[in-house]
């Protein structure tokens, strides 16, 4: 079961967490707005339409490799705050290593893959972040 | 042909969206940056580096030098910075 | 900050999450049982001061070899129902891969230095479940 | 002495935990296993596979073959399948 979607609300993990139970092994990653750089708020910017496209191609291909039962991508956009959760991201499998394994593969692979961009604000300072060529090289190490 | 901007590549043409009618011999998404380019002082400076642009055509992402061949929607916008 | 419980109780997935975000990344794992295999319940017992003690020691050691934020080890024991979360592993650190790291560490070593002991129910017969190679292949990858 | 057994070496025994004094010359766990079960029929069943048998010496892990010196509790068990 694949579920995709982008949300303007706050992400409520037990509901999400609770959707992807199917039995065996779940794993999660959320990312949270850094709270230690001075940055006030965070915008999410995105593509209508080819976002939930790139998640769901991105949830198949994780859900075919490792034999999911069940994957999960939600994202923000809009204005958050530090704190916040930007993104969450859940897998489930029969054993621990694949439902593990995906988890890792889903986040590395949004990073790149996702038509998303962030800008910082801090105080009256606006900046759209930079992309990172680590974000690259952790993504291609998926690459079979 | 609609084409849609985001992130600073927006903030820069000033717009989200513009609908264009390229002539027939703009067949890459190079070509038609290089097109676009010359539009307006905003379009020059969103499409003035290069390397940092990346394009999308009806929705998936495609290398610029990607053909346009029957493009109803072409996405241009930095690099993606999402998760 | 390191949370170690063992949990008669259900495990509470929304508040253990949120008590591990310390900002940047969260992973988590969770196990269920499994409800595919005719097992109608299983019964978790546990050595009780070794188990606190040995998962004190694993989230310490993640802490430390990940520059956790937060590390956190939930272990339900007494009976539990198919699809019932048996443990909850979360960690939280500035990075992604640390986190998710830290977080299939966690969970390996778990299977294989800490004292549980799983017994299935089917009908009528009760056994002791077998301890897995895999699970010690699993755990010893991780020895540096 | 402390003895605290756990699954189905607990099971076999017929209870959790007893007291125990065994002779000076007892120095190992694998030595104490040997004596324990003699005890019983009960716990020569639960110590017959030894490569099935796990220890634990005031609360910390340890091989068979590790010392007693001083032991306040000594557990034994199946191998574990937490998680």
């Amino acid at each position: 079961m694949i579920f995709v979607r982008i949300a303007s609300e706050p992400i409520d993990i037990a509901a999400e967490h609770a959707r992807i139970e199917q039995g065996g092994a779940v794993a999660t990653f959320t990312g949270l707005v850094r709270a230690d750089d001075g940055v006030e708020e965070l915008t999410l910017e995105h593509y209508p339409g080819a976002t939930e496209m790139a998640l769901t191609r991105l949830a198949e291909e994780a859900v075919a490799r490792w034999s999911l039962g069940a994957a999960s991508i939600v994202h923000r956009v809009g204005a958050m705050r530090p704190g916040e959760r930007i993104v969450f991201v859940g897998t489930c499998a029969p054993h621990r290593a694949a439902a593990l394994e995906a988890c890792a593969f889903l986040i590395d692979r949004l990073k790149t893959d996702a038509p998303f961009w962030k800008r910082e604000t801090r105080g009256a300072e606006a900046r759209w972040v930079n992309a990172r060529a680590s974000d690259q090289r952790a993504a291609e190490k998926w690459s079979r | 042909m609609r084409l849609v901007y985001f992130a600073w590549v927006r903030e820069r043409i000033g717009v989200g969206e513009e609908e264009v009618d390229p002539p027939a011999e703009i067949a890459t998404v190079a070509a038609l940056v290089d097109w676009l380019a010359r539009r307006s002082a905003g379009h020059a400076a969103a499409f003035a580096d290069r390397d940092r642009l990346r394009a999308a055509v009806d929705q998936a992402f495609v290398p610029l030098d990607a053909p346009l061949a029957g493009a109803r929607e072409v996405a241009l916008f930095p690099p993606v910075t999402g998760g």
